[in-house]
Protein backbone atom coordinates (compact mmCIF):
# COMPACT_ATOMS: atom_id res chain seq x y z
CA UNK A 1 0.00 0.00 0.00
CA UNK A 2 1.25 3.53 -0.77
CA UNK A 3 4.52 2.39 -2.01
CA UNK A 4 3.70 4.79 -4.74
CA UNK A 5 3.95 7.88 -2.61
CA UNK A 6 7.00 7.67 -0.87
CA UNK A 7 10.45 5.52 -0.15
CA UNK A 8 9.72 3.03 2.54
CA UNK A 9 12.53 0.26 3.72
CA UNK A 10 11.49 -2.37 5.46
CA UNK A 11 12.50 -1.63 9.36
CA UNK A 12 15.00 -4.40 10.44
CA UNK A 13 13.71 -5.98 14.40
CA UNK A 14 15.00 -8.44 16.00
CA UNK A 15 11.77 -8.65 17.75
CA UNK A 16 9.45 -9.74 15.22
CA UNK A 17 12.03 -11.54 13.48
CA UNK A 18 11.65 -14.52 16.08
CA UNK A 19 7.86 -15.99 16.72
CA UNK A 20 7.07 -15.83 20.35
CA UNK A 21 6.53 -19.43 20.49
CA UNK A 22 8.34 -21.94 18.29
CA UNK A 23 8.50 -25.58 17.81
CA UNK A 24 11.53 -26.15 15.54
CA UNK A 25 13.81 -28.99 13.58
CA UNK A 26 16.52 -26.69 13.77
CA UNK A 27 19.17 -26.02 16.33
CA UNK A 28 18.54 -23.18 18.66
CA UNK A 29 20.41 -20.37 18.54
CA UNK A 30 20.55 -19.13 22.32
CA UNK A 31 22.44 -15.94 21.20
CA UNK A 32 19.05 -14.86 18.99
CA UNK A 33 16.54 -15.85 21.50
CA UNK A 34 18.43 -13.49 23.81
CA UNK A 35 18.90 -11.30 20.92
CA UNK A 36 14.97 -11.17 20.25
CA UNK A 37 13.61 -10.25 24.19
CA UNK A 38 16.38 -7.66 24.73
CA UNK A 39 15.30 -4.11 24.70
CA UNK A 40 16.26 -0.65 26.17
CA UNK A 41 13.80 -1.10 28.35
CA UNK A 42 14.07 -4.43 29.78
CA UNK A 43 16.70 -4.55 32.49
CA UNK A 44 16.45 -7.90 33.69
CA UNK A 45 16.47 -10.89 31.42
CA UNK A 46 15.86 -14.06 32.54
CA UNK A 47 16.57 -17.46 30.26
CA UNK A 48 16.42 -20.84 30.55
CA UNK A 49 17.55 -23.55 28.72
CA UNK A 50 17.55 -27.47 28.42
CA UNK A 51 19.95 -29.92 27.29
CA UNK A 52 20.40 -33.10 26.92
CA UNK A 53 22.07 -35.13 29.53
CA UNK A 54 24.76 -38.05 29.32
CA UNK A 55 22.48 -39.94 31.48
CA UNK A 56 18.82 -40.23 33.06
CA UNK A 57 17.95 -42.79 36.02
CA UNK A 58 21.91 -43.61 36.44
CA UNK A 59 21.62 -44.92 32.42
CA UNK A 60 24.24 -43.91 30.08
CA UNK A 61 22.52 -42.07 27.34
CA UNK A 62 23.72 -41.81 23.66
CA UNK A 63 21.12 -39.15 22.31
CA UNK A 64 17.77 -38.40 22.50
CA UNK A 65 14.50 -38.04 19.95
CA UNK A 66 12.35 -35.44 20.65
CA UNK A 67 8.69 -36.26 18.61
CA UNK A 68 5.21 -34.29 18.78
CA UNK A 69 1.81 -33.35 17.68
CA UNK A 70 3.61 -30.37 15.87
CA UNK A 71 0.41 -28.26 14.82
CA UNK A 72 -1.46 -28.82 18.15
CA UNK A 73 1.91 -28.15 20.06
CA UNK A 74 2.60 -24.67 18.43
CA UNK A 75 -0.80 -23.61 19.45
CA UNK A 76 -0.13 -24.91 23.09
CA UNK A 77 3.08 -23.34 23.20
CA UNK A 78 2.01 -19.69 22.22
CA UNK A 79 -0.97 -20.28 24.51
CA UNK A 80 1.59 -21.40 27.42
CA UNK A 81 3.37 -17.80 26.42
CA UNK A 82 0.49 -16.06 26.11
CA UNK A 83 -0.56 -16.58 29.66
CA UNK A 84 2.53 -16.03 31.15
CA UNK A 85 3.38 -12.48 28.96
CA UNK A 86 -0.20 -11.61 30.42
CA UNK A 87 0.89 -12.16 33.99
CA UNK A 88 4.29 -10.46 33.28
CA UNK A 89 2.88 -7.53 31.97
CA UNK A 90 5.38 -4.90 30.24
CA UNK A 91 8.20 -7.56 28.41
CA UNK A 92 9.33 -9.30 25.64
CA UNK A 93 9.27 -13.67 25.86
CA UNK A 94 10.44 -16.02 23.23
CA UNK A 95 9.98 -19.57 23.87
CA UNK A 96 11.70 -22.34 21.46
CA UNK A 97 11.21 -25.87 21.30
CA UNK A 98 13.26 -28.43 19.13
CA UNK A 99 12.04 -31.44 18.07
CA UNK A 100 13.68 -34.42 15.90
CA UNK A 101 17.12 -36.05 16.87
CA UNK A 102 19.25 -34.46 19.43
CA UNK A 103 22.78 -35.15 20.95
CA UNK A 104 23.79 -34.71 23.54
CA UNK A 105 24.55 -31.33 24.62
CA UNK A 106 22.25 -30.04 22.16
CA UNK A 107 19.42 -27.69 23.46
CA UNK A 108 16.14 -29.01 23.56
CA UNK A 109 13.96 -25.78 25.17
CA UNK A 110 15.22 -21.93 25.52
CA UNK A 111 13.07 -19.97 27.41
CA UNK A 112 13.86 -16.02 27.89
CA UNK A 113 11.70 -13.62 29.29
CA UNK A 114 12.85 -10.03 29.61
CA UNK A 115 11.41 -7.04 31.77
CA UNK A 116 11.66 -3.99 33.70
CA UNK A 117 12.13 -6.38 36.37
CA UNK A 118 13.52 -9.22 37.60
CA UNK A 119 11.20 -10.91 39.50
CA UNK A 120 8.35 -10.87 36.64
CA UNK A 121 11.32 -12.25 34.44
CA UNK A 122 12.45 -15.55 36.76
CA UNK A 123 8.71 -15.88 37.16
CA UNK A 124 7.53 -16.03 33.28
CA UNK A 125 10.53 -18.27 32.66
CA UNK A 126 9.72 -20.73 35.33
CA UNK A 127 6.14 -20.58 34.54
CA UNK A 128 6.57 -21.62 30.99
CA UNK A 129 8.88 -24.54 31.44
CA UNK A 130 6.59 -26.12 34.23
CA UNK A 131 3.73 -25.66 32.10
CA UNK A 132 5.80 -27.34 29.17
CA UNK A 133 6.39 -30.02 31.06
CA UNK A 134 2.71 -30.80 31.52
CA UNK A 135 0.90 -30.14 29.06
CA UNK A 136 3.33 -29.38 25.88
CA UNK A 137 2.44 -32.07 23.54
CA UNK A 138 6.19 -33.29 22.99
CA UNK A 139 7.44 -37.04 23.40
CA UNK A 140 10.94 -37.85 24.08
CA UNK A 141 13.01 -41.14 23.27
CA UNK A 142 16.23 -41.80 24.71
CA UNK A 143 18.61 -43.96 22.69
CA UNK A 144 20.94 -45.93 25.05
CA UNK A 145 24.93 -46.81 24.09
CA UNK A 146 23.57 -50.81 23.66
CA UNK A 147 21.11 -49.15 20.87
CA UNK A 148 18.06 -49.86 22.44
CA UNK A 149 15.53 -47.13 23.41
CA UNK A 150 12.24 -46.15 25.59
CA UNK A 151 9.90 -43.70 25.75
CA UNK A 152 10.05 -41.49 28.32
CA UNK A 153 6.83 -40.61 30.32
CA UNK B 1 -19.08 -40.71 10.84
CA UNK B 2 -15.24 -40.98 10.25
CA UNK B 3 -12.93 -40.44 12.50
CA UNK B 4 -9.52 -39.55 11.76
CA UNK B 5 -6.58 -40.91 15.03
CA UNK B 6 -3.58 -39.72 15.35
CA UNK B 7 -1.18 -41.59 16.88
CA UNK B 8 2.27 -40.37 18.66
CA UNK B 9 5.18 -42.11 20.49
CA UNK B 10 4.36 -45.04 22.55
CA UNK B 11 0.97 -45.59 20.87
CA UNK B 12 2.07 -44.89 18.18
CA UNK B 13 4.65 -47.96 18.54
CA UNK B 14 1.75 -50.24 19.82
CA UNK B 15 -0.71 -49.57 17.08
CA UNK B 16 2.08 -49.65 14.38
CA UNK B 17 0.49 -46.42 12.48
CA UNK B 18 1.26 -42.51 12.43
CA UNK B 19 -2.56 -42.30 11.87
CA UNK B 20 -5.94 -44.55 10.72
CA UNK B 21 -9.53 -43.50 10.03
CA UNK B 22 -12.10 -45.88 11.78
CA UNK B 23 -16.02 -45.60 11.20
CA UNK B 24 -18.05 -44.97 14.36
CA UNK B 25 -21.60 -44.84 15.01
CA UNK B 26 -23.03 -40.72 15.27
CA UNK B 27 -23.10 -39.64 18.60
CA UNK B 28 -20.16 -41.40 19.91
CA UNK B 29 -17.46 -39.85 22.52
CA UNK B 30 -14.03 -39.57 22.23
CA UNK B 31 -14.14 -42.52 24.62
CA UNK B 32 -16.73 -44.84 22.45
CA UNK B 33 -13.91 -43.94 19.64
CA UNK B 34 -11.08 -45.22 21.60
CA UNK B 35 -13.03 -48.80 22.68
CA UNK B 36 -13.51 -49.20 18.87
CA UNK B 37 -9.95 -48.44 18.26
CA UNK B 38 -8.86 -50.87 21.03
CA UNK B 39 -11.17 -53.50 19.51
CA UNK B 40 -9.44 -54.05 16.48
CA UNK B 41 -6.71 -56.14 18.74
CA UNK B 42 -3.11 -56.84 18.43
CA UNK B 43 -0.60 -53.77 19.85
CA UNK B 44 -3.86 -51.35 19.75
CA UNK B 45 -5.78 -53.55 22.67
CA UNK B 46 -2.43 -52.44 24.57
CA UNK B 47 -3.78 -49.08 24.44
CA UNK B 48 -4.95 -47.51 27.94
CA UNK B 49 -8.83 -47.12 28.36
CA UNK B 50 -8.59 -43.76 28.93
CA UNK B 51 -5.65 -41.97 27.54
CA UNK B 52 -5.28 -38.38 27.44
CA UNK B 53 -6.98 -36.97 23.90
CA UNK B 54 -6.99 -33.88 21.84
CA UNK B 55 -10.35 -33.26 19.30
CA UNK B 56 -8.83 -31.04 16.54
CA UNK B 57 -5.86 -29.96 17.90
CA UNK B 58 -7.29 -29.04 21.65
CA UNK B 59 -7.36 -31.02 24.52
CA UNK B 60 -10.53 -32.65 25.17
CA UNK B 61 -12.50 -34.82 28.05
CA UNK B 62 -13.28 -38.29 26.80
CA UNK B 63 -16.96 -37.66 27.14
CA UNK B 64 -16.73 -35.33 24.23
CA UNK B 65 -19.03 -36.71 21.37
CA UNK B 66 -17.23 -36.46 18.28
CA UNK B 67 -18.60 -35.11 14.67
CA UNK B 68 -17.40 -36.58 11.66
CA UNK B 69 -14.05 -36.20 10.29
CA UNK B 70 -12.62 -34.89 13.78
CA UNK B 71 -9.23 -35.45 14.61
CA UNK B 72 -8.67 -37.35 17.87
CA UNK B 73 -4.88 -37.58 19.10
CA UNK B 74 -4.22 -39.82 21.88
CA UNK B 75 -1.64 -38.73 23.62
CA UNK B 76 0.53 -40.40 25.57
CA UNK B 77 2.15 -38.71 29.38
CA UNK B 78 3.86 -35.44 27.69
CA UNK B 79 7.42 -35.41 28.57
CA UNK B 80 8.62 -32.27 26.59
CA UNK B 81 11.64 -29.55 27.73
CA UNK C 1 57.12 -29.80 39.01
CA UNK C 2 58.35 -33.37 36.97
CA UNK C 3 58.43 -30.82 34.12
CA UNK C 4 61.61 -33.03 33.33
CA UNK C 5 59.86 -36.04 33.99
CA UNK C 6 57.18 -36.29 30.75
CA UNK C 7 55.22 -34.04 28.69
CA UNK C 8 52.19 -32.39 30.09
CA UNK C 9 50.35 -30.47 27.99
CA UNK C 10 47.86 -28.05 29.64
CA UNK C 11 44.64 -29.23 29.03
CA UNK C 12 41.68 -26.23 28.11
CA UNK C 13 39.03 -26.49 30.47
CA UNK C 14 36.08 -23.94 29.96
CA UNK C 15 35.23 -24.82 33.50
CA UNK C 16 38.27 -23.41 35.60
CA UNK C 17 38.55 -20.66 32.60
CA UNK C 18 36.11 -18.57 33.80
CA UNK C 19 36.15 -17.99 37.64
CA UNK C 20 32.72 -18.50 39.41
CA UNK C 21 32.67 -15.18 40.77
CA UNK C 22 34.02 -12.38 39.14
CA UNK C 23 34.28 -8.75 39.45
CA UNK C 24 35.00 -6.94 36.33
CA UNK C 25 35.42 -3.85 34.16
CA UNK C 26 35.00 -5.45 30.67
CA UNK C 27 32.37 -6.13 29.02
CA UNK C 28 30.64 -9.36 30.11
CA UNK C 29 30.79 -12.04 27.19
CA UNK C 30 27.66 -13.90 27.58
CA UNK C 31 28.05 -16.69 25.60
CA UNK C 32 31.12 -17.57 27.54
CA UNK C 33 29.25 -17.68 31.10
CA UNK C 34 27.01 -20.23 29.67
CA UNK C 35 29.63 -22.05 28.06
CA UNK C 36 31.60 -21.80 31.13
CA UNK C 37 28.73 -23.35 33.27
CA UNK C 38 27.38 -26.20 30.31
CA UNK C 39 27.93 -29.81 30.44
CA UNK C 40 26.56 -33.19 29.64
CA UNK C 41 25.42 -33.60 33.14
CA UNK C 42 23.27 -30.63 33.59
CA UNK C 43 20.43 -30.85 31.60
CA UNK C 44 19.34 -27.34 33.00
CA UNK C 45 20.78 -24.32 32.89
CA UNK C 46 19.13 -20.60 34.27
CA UNK C 47 20.87 -17.55 33.15
CA UNK C 48 20.09 -14.25 35.02
CA UNK C 49 21.16 -10.99 33.13
CA UNK C 50 21.14 -7.42 34.55
CA UNK C 51 21.26 -4.63 31.38
CA UNK C 52 21.20 -1.13 31.69
CA UNK C 53 17.81 0.37 31.21
CA UNK C 54 16.35 3.31 29.42
CA UNK C 55 14.95 5.15 31.90
CA UNK C 56 14.20 4.89 35.88
CA UNK C 57 11.50 6.18 37.88
CA UNK C 58 9.94 7.72 34.27
CA UNK C 59 13.52 9.63 34.10
CA UNK C 60 15.61 9.09 30.55
CA UNK C 61 18.62 7.64 31.75
CA UNK C 62 22.35 8.12 29.67
CA UNK C 63 24.15 5.58 31.26
CA UNK C 64 25.43 4.30 34.24
CA UNK C 65 27.97 3.97 36.27
CA UNK C 66 28.85 1.46 37.97
CA UNK C 67 31.00 1.53 41.49
CA UNK C 68 32.20 -1.07 44.09
CA UNK C 69 34.54 -1.61 46.95
CA UNK C 70 36.49 -3.99 44.80
CA UNK C 71 38.28 -6.08 46.69
CA UNK C 72 35.14 -6.55 49.49
CA UNK C 73 32.78 -7.03 46.54
CA UNK C 74 35.06 -9.70 45.03
CA UNK C 75 34.75 -11.77 48.55
CA UNK C 76 30.91 -10.97 48.80
CA UNK C 77 30.36 -12.14 45.30
CA UNK C 78 32.87 -15.39 45.91
CA UNK C 79 31.05 -16.03 49.21
CA UNK C 80 27.34 -15.34 47.46
CA UNK C 81 28.16 -18.03 44.88
CA UNK C 82 29.47 -20.11 47.28
CA UNK C 83 26.19 -20.37 49.22
CA UNK C 84 24.26 -21.16 46.19
CA UNK C 85 26.56 -23.90 45.19
CA UNK C 86 25.82 -25.25 48.38
CA UNK C 87 22.43 -25.53 48.27
CA UNK C 88 22.29 -26.28 44.31
CA UNK C 89 24.45 -29.47 45.12
CA UNK C 90 25.60 -31.16 41.89
CA UNK C 91 25.98 -28.13 39.06
CA UNK C 92 27.92 -25.36 38.27
CA UNK C 93 27.66 -21.43 38.85
CA UNK C 94 29.49 -18.77 37.39
CA UNK C 95 28.03 -14.88 38.06
CA UNK C 96 30.10 -11.66 37.07
CA UNK C 97 29.57 -8.20 37.66
CA UNK C 98 30.51 -5.40 35.85
CA UNK C 99 31.57 -2.01 37.15
CA UNK C 100 32.88 1.00 35.42
CA UNK C 101 31.23 3.22 32.89
CA UNK C 102 28.37 1.50 31.06
CA UNK C 103 25.86 2.14 28.34
CA UNK C 104 22.41 1.53 27.93
CA UNK C 105 21.92 -1.80 27.09
CA UNK C 106 24.92 -3.16 28.57
CA UNK C 107 24.98 -6.08 30.81
CA UNK C 108 25.56 -5.57 34.41
CA UNK C 109 25.16 -8.70 35.68
CA UNK C 110 25.35 -12.36 34.14
CA UNK C 111 24.46 -15.06 36.30
CA UNK C 112 24.72 -18.65 35.04
CA UNK C 113 23.66 -21.78 36.54
CA UNK C 114 23.34 -25.10 34.99
CA UNK C 115 22.21 -28.15 37.43
CA UNK C 116 20.77 -31.77 36.58
CA UNK C 117 17.56 -30.72 37.54
CA UNK C 118 15.41 -27.21 36.90
CA UNK C 119 14.59 -26.07 39.91
CA UNK C 120 18.05 -25.84 41.68
CA UNK C 121 19.04 -24.06 38.70
CA UNK C 122 16.53 -20.98 39.01
CA UNK C 123 16.49 -21.23 42.80
CA UNK C 124 20.55 -20.71 42.41
CA UNK C 125 20.42 -18.02 39.67
CA UNK C 126 17.76 -16.52 41.66
CA UNK C 127 18.86 -16.32 45.26
CA UNK C 128 22.45 -15.30 43.88
CA UNK C 129 20.63 -11.59 41.94
CA UNK C 130 18.14 -11.19 45.20
CA UNK C 131 21.93 -11.43 47.49
CA UNK C 132 23.40 -9.34 45.29
CA UNK C 133 21.33 -6.53 45.42
CA UNK C 134 21.62 -6.93 49.25
CA UNK C 135 25.01 -6.93 49.82
CA UNK C 136 27.51 -6.70 47.43
CA UNK C 137 29.10 -3.20 47.86
CA UNK C 138 28.21 -2.11 44.63
CA UNK C 139 26.81 1.54 43.74
CA UNK C 140 25.49 2.90 40.80
CA UNK C 141 25.06 6.28 39.47
CA UNK C 142 22.61 7.43 36.64
CA UNK C 143 23.44 9.85 33.78
CA UNK C 144 21.00 11.59 32.58
CA UNK C 145 20.33 13.36 29.36
CA UNK C 146 20.39 16.85 30.98
CA UNK C 147 24.07 16.18 32.17
CA UNK C 148 23.37 15.57 35.67
CA UNK C 149 23.78 12.38 37.26
CA UNK C 150 22.57 10.53 40.43
CA UNK C 151 23.65 8.27 43.13
CA UNK C 152 20.89 5.44 43.55
CA UNK C 153 20.09 3.78 46.74
CA UNK D 1 45.78 4.22 66.57
CA UNK D 2 45.65 4.74 62.89
CA UNK D 3 42.33 4.05 60.81
CA UNK D 4 41.76 4.28 57.69
CA UNK D 5 38.48 5.08 56.36
CA UNK D 6 37.38 3.84 52.42
CA UNK D 7 34.76 6.17 50.97
CA UNK D 8 32.65 5.38 48.04
CA UNK D 9 29.54 6.50 46.44
CA UNK D 10 27.78 9.38 47.59
CA UNK D 11 29.65 9.18 50.90
CA UNK D 12 32.89 9.83 49.08
CA UNK D 13 31.31 12.53 47.20
CA UNK D 14 30.36 14.08 50.70
CA UNK D 15 33.64 13.51 52.21
CA UNK D 16 35.66 14.62 49.30
CA UNK D 17 37.86 11.68 49.21
CA UNK D 18 38.03 8.49 48.55
CA UNK D 19 40.55 7.23 51.43
CA UNK D 20 41.72 9.31 54.69
CA UNK D 21 43.62 8.69 57.93
CA UNK D 22 42.74 9.32 60.93
CA UNK D 23 44.36 8.71 64.64
CA UNK D 24 41.42 8.13 67.18
CA UNK D 25 42.55 6.44 70.46
CA UNK D 26 42.97 2.69 71.76
CA UNK D 27 39.75 0.97 72.54
CA UNK D 28 37.78 2.74 69.87
CA UNK D 29 34.46 1.34 68.13
CA UNK D 30 33.79 1.79 64.95
CA UNK D 31 30.98 4.29 65.73
CA UNK D 32 33.86 6.12 67.69
CA UNK D 33 35.60 6.34 64.47
CA UNK D 34 32.69 7.18 62.38
CA UNK D 35 31.66 10.30 64.84
CA UNK D 36 35.15 11.63 64.52
CA UNK D 37 34.94 11.72 61.15
CA UNK D 38 31.98 13.62 61.12
CA UNK D 39 33.64 15.39 63.33
CA UNK D 40 35.87 16.61 60.66
CA UNK D 41 33.00 19.31 59.56
CA UNK D 42 32.36 20.22 56.05
CA UNK D 43 31.14 17.34 53.88
CA UNK D 44 31.64 14.51 56.87
CA UNK D 45 29.33 16.04 58.69
CA UNK D 46 26.60 15.42 56.47
CA UNK D 47 27.47 11.51 56.87
CA UNK D 48 24.88 9.51 58.62
CA UNK D 49 25.67 8.77 62.19
CA UNK D 50 25.18 5.07 61.90
CA UNK D 51 26.42 3.98 58.41
CA UNK D 52 27.03 0.57 57.45
CA UNK D 53 30.38 -0.57 58.09
CA UNK D 54 33.48 -3.56 56.70
CA UNK D 55 36.32 -3.83 58.85
CA UNK D 56 38.77 -4.56 56.50
CA UNK D 57 36.54 -6.25 53.86
CA UNK D 58 33.99 -7.69 55.80
CA UNK D 59 30.84 -6.33 57.09
CA UNK D 60 30.92 -5.48 61.15
CA UNK D 61 28.95 -3.86 63.66
CA UNK D 62 29.42 -0.84 64.65
CA UNK D 63 29.98 -1.64 68.45
CA UNK D 64 33.51 -3.65 67.15
CA UNK D 65 36.43 -2.28 68.14
CA UNK D 66 39.28 -1.43 66.10
CA UNK D 67 42.55 -2.29 65.98
CA UNK D 68 45.66 -0.13 64.51
CA UNK D 69 45.75 0.08 61.06
CA UNK D 70 42.34 -1.42 60.16
CA UNK D 71 40.41 -0.29 56.81
CA UNK D 72 37.22 0.96 57.94
CA UNK D 73 35.10 1.30 55.07
CA UNK D 74 31.50 3.20 55.35
CA UNK D 75 29.10 1.57 52.90
CA UNK D 76 26.34 3.59 51.52
CA UNK D 77 22.98 1.67 50.77
CA UNK D 78 24.23 -1.27 48.03
CA UNK D 79 22.98 -1.21 44.43
CA UNK D 80 24.40 -3.69 41.94
CA UNK D 81 22.97 -5.67 39.66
Amino acid sequence: MNSHCCHRWPVVDLQSAMQPALITREAIDTAAVLAAVSAPAHGAVALFLGTVREQNDGRPVSGMRYDSYEAMASDVLAEIVAEAAATMGEGEIVAVHRIGELSIGDVSVAIAAASPHRAPAFDAARYIIEEIKLRLPVWKQEHYNDGSQRWLA
Amino acid sequence: MRIKFLLFALYRDLVGAEELELVVPPGSTAADAVTALRARGGGSSRLPERPVVAINRIYAGLDEILSDNDELALLPPVAGG
